[in-house]
């Protein structure tokens, strides 16, 4: 799906969902993963496992469904689909951390070169450190999924050949969606899968990255 | 031995020492055991070690005993959030210790306390600063992290249900660390909307049996 | 991935390789997949390495795959029972290898192999002849043995209910060793009473969430 | 309740059933320990746990009660009290593992002087070797009570300086029932509780451990 312009968020949250196999178990990490619900087409069987306890996790509540005892990672009311499950923390990060998600989602400062994954502290001397569960996450599924602007906003790349941010996980992720292009993370290098309003010559100059084409 | 049910949540957490270890269940508002804080504030135990997923939200529960300067260190996976202005405000004064644990491991070292596992080679948090100065080793081609159990001296639990035997049951997310907590302090002490009589719940769905819980009280 | 349900024992077992470990849940005869393992007998596959509680009680089930020849190795906890000829033969005779282990590590391996766990340090068996050749630390003045998972790439799980969707209720002391089993196999095979609709199963009381689950057979 | 011969089997479970304090959690070993449960005491609180998976257990199911699905450690089908609850296998031996239970109790082969268990193999060369819950029972209970006969068939004591058979567990026996005398295996040795049939003489006489009057 090249276009000539970069994505907006929903159309990165759309090519995710896409690119997410048919019944797959799936985490979708807190932020802008979110949206790659809305995308995920009918009748995909995709369910949904948030790390608070839940398989089978239905879309947000709205207004009289809100049930304080019923929420996302993100403490955000959501929902209970048939067929859902509920289990305590342990069994939680025991399912992550033992392999069983098809896929996760998350977001990311940087993410390497071989896929190390930056994504929970600025390392800022000020800032408070909180990390949830985005470690466990990182290791856990099978397949790890970014979501992130390629550049910041100081037009700093965010795909690096080593993160100088402190890391979530080393050597884990696998796939990067961005704004203006995707990446396949692989033991080869990485594979530049798509572009969306850059030319492929221009993303290799602008990324310290080796990349190459898929 | 049997489960007492107190009258009030007063009277539940009366004993509870200075320099405890106190494991708070809840992710976010979702099983905060809101009574049980309260009366541990109005109790006055200090210089706490508390366990919970969170470091507080607004003003109130945790947040309150927070606030009062009873807790010495934190132990949590995201203490950062919106509404964490108290936590943060003492964590930048130096008032407040914090040992930062990845989820899952908070989850997973607490269920070890309970199960009698002396350590146990984690995945998660390996290369990371959370595991700077830990023992690792590969296994199988893959590095792990050594992890110790957390162990409470009481856990606070805020669930659902109980049986006038202890048999606790949750409602949907509100399970959360309730379970694991319970398992892993030395008293447990489970707030509930309502106790029933014993028979009543479904022994197939019980959640935490009675073993694991030492008072109950209804709010 | 999505479940399968399959219509025959047959068709849920057709891929289990010569030389699979295979994990069959049951302690004697409750909660034994009977009619799974009588399709893994039909269909052939040999060299199996078998992981269940015990080795087979009188003649059916894991005693008959035993008889014919199927099982090179057998880890369980208690091979011998007062109907365990089939096996006591076998391996009299020096036809089937056996790993000893207490029941309760046999469980915890499993555990650790379907969460991630790359070993841990587990106070049983500290002293006597099955931690022998193990490694061992002491942790706060007690000693451990390190032990490491078991998986499985076939469990084989007898249970009560499964919904469409493969979220799995066990009966009673039936529920035994299937819902560990399940998570630490790559390929889960569950054969129940009956198979319901999704939606009718409690989900504060599924006891083996769907994502453990790839096969399922009515019997 | 000394007295001048030597108990039976089921005086020595009603000398068991008398020290499990009111309201405990006891798992009751296979054979004769579960003798123990025809004599607690009505409204003795006394919670029975069953390794596969069971707590509250009631008593052995009479014909018309027989469920396949219910049976108790020994694979002998029991019944369910009200305020029982069911959980798999790693969550029960989690409970034992973890301390939880007030009390086990076992029967044995051996017990040394230091409370060493050997209760599941006589290491005979051509026995095939069992162990079950042996060995998580005796490491994991508060308290490890032991029932058996103080002599073997041959006279040969099963009060030990050390454990000839393969052991089970390492310094985990708190009290030692026989059917001539009971014993607390203490820090500072082995202490006679009480005896019958027998004076403490000549259980001094007749057992190598150093004993004390209780």
């Amino acid at each position: 799906m090249s276009q000539d312009k970069a994505l907006s968020k929903d159309e990165m949250a759309a090519l995710v969902a896409k690119d997410i196999p048919q019944g797959s178990f799936v985490n979708l990490g807190i932020g802008q993963p979110t949206l790659v619900a809305d995308f995920l087409p009918e009748g995909s069987g995709v369910v949904l496992h948030t790390e608070n306890g839940m398989l089978n996790m239905g879309p947000a509540a709205t207004e009289d469904e809100v049930d304080p005892d019923l929420t996302n990672a993100g403490k955000i009311p959501v929902t209970e689909l048939p067929g859902a499950s509920y289990f305590h923390h342990a069994d939680s990060f025991a399912m992550m951390r033992g392999g069983h998600l098809d896929v996760c989602v998350l977001g990311a400062f940087q993410v390497s070169a071989t896929g190390d994954l930056a994504n929970w502290h600025t390392g800022a001397p000020d800032a408070i450190p909180a990390v949830g569960g985005a470690m466990d996450l990182a290791i856990g599924a099978k397949s790890v999924f970014v979501m992130m602007t390629l550049f910041a906003k100081d037009g700093t790349p965010k795909l690096v050949p080593g993160c100088t941010y402190p890391l979530t996980g080393v050597g884990c992720v696998d796939r990067v969606y961005t704004d203006v292009a995707t990446f396949d993370i692989t033991p080869d290098g990485v594979v530049v899968t798509d572009t969306f309003g850059i030319s492929y010559d221009e993303l290799a100059d602008r990324l310290e990255v080796p990349l190459s084409q898929g | 031995m049997t489960v007492r049910i107190c009258a009030t949540a007063a009277e539940a957490v009366a004993d509870v020492a200075d320099g405890a270890t106190v494991l708070i269940g809840g992710f976010g508002m979702a099983g905060m055991p809101v009574q049980l804080i309260d009366a541990l504030i109005e109790q006055g135990a200090s210089d706490l070690t508390v366990v919970n997923n969170n470091a507080g939200n607004g003003d109130a529960g945790l947040a309150a005993l927070l606030a009062k300067g009873r807790v010495r260190k934190m132990i949590c996976s995201f203490p950062r959030q919106k509404d964490s202005w108290v936590f943060d405000g003492l964590y930048r004064e130096g008032k407040v210790e914090l040992e930062l644990v990845p989820q899952g491991n908070l989850a997973e070292r607490m269920r070890a306390a309970g199960a009698g596992i002396g350590a146990f080679f984690c995945p998660t948090g390996v290369g990371t600063p959370l595991a700077e100065g830990k023992e690792t080793r590969e296994i199988d081609g893959r590095t792990y992290v050594l992890e110790y159990p957390i162990r409470g001296d009481v856990a606070l639990v805020g669930a659902y249900r109980a049986d006038r035997m202890g048999n606790v049951v949750y409602r949907k997310t509100a399970r959360n660390f309730g379970p694991v907590m319970a398992t892993a302090a030395a008293t447990t002490i489970v707030q509930v909307a309502e106790v029933v009589e014993t028979g009543e719940l479904d022994p197939e769905a019980v959640v935490t049996p009675s073993i694991y819980v030492d008072r109950i009280v209804a709010v």
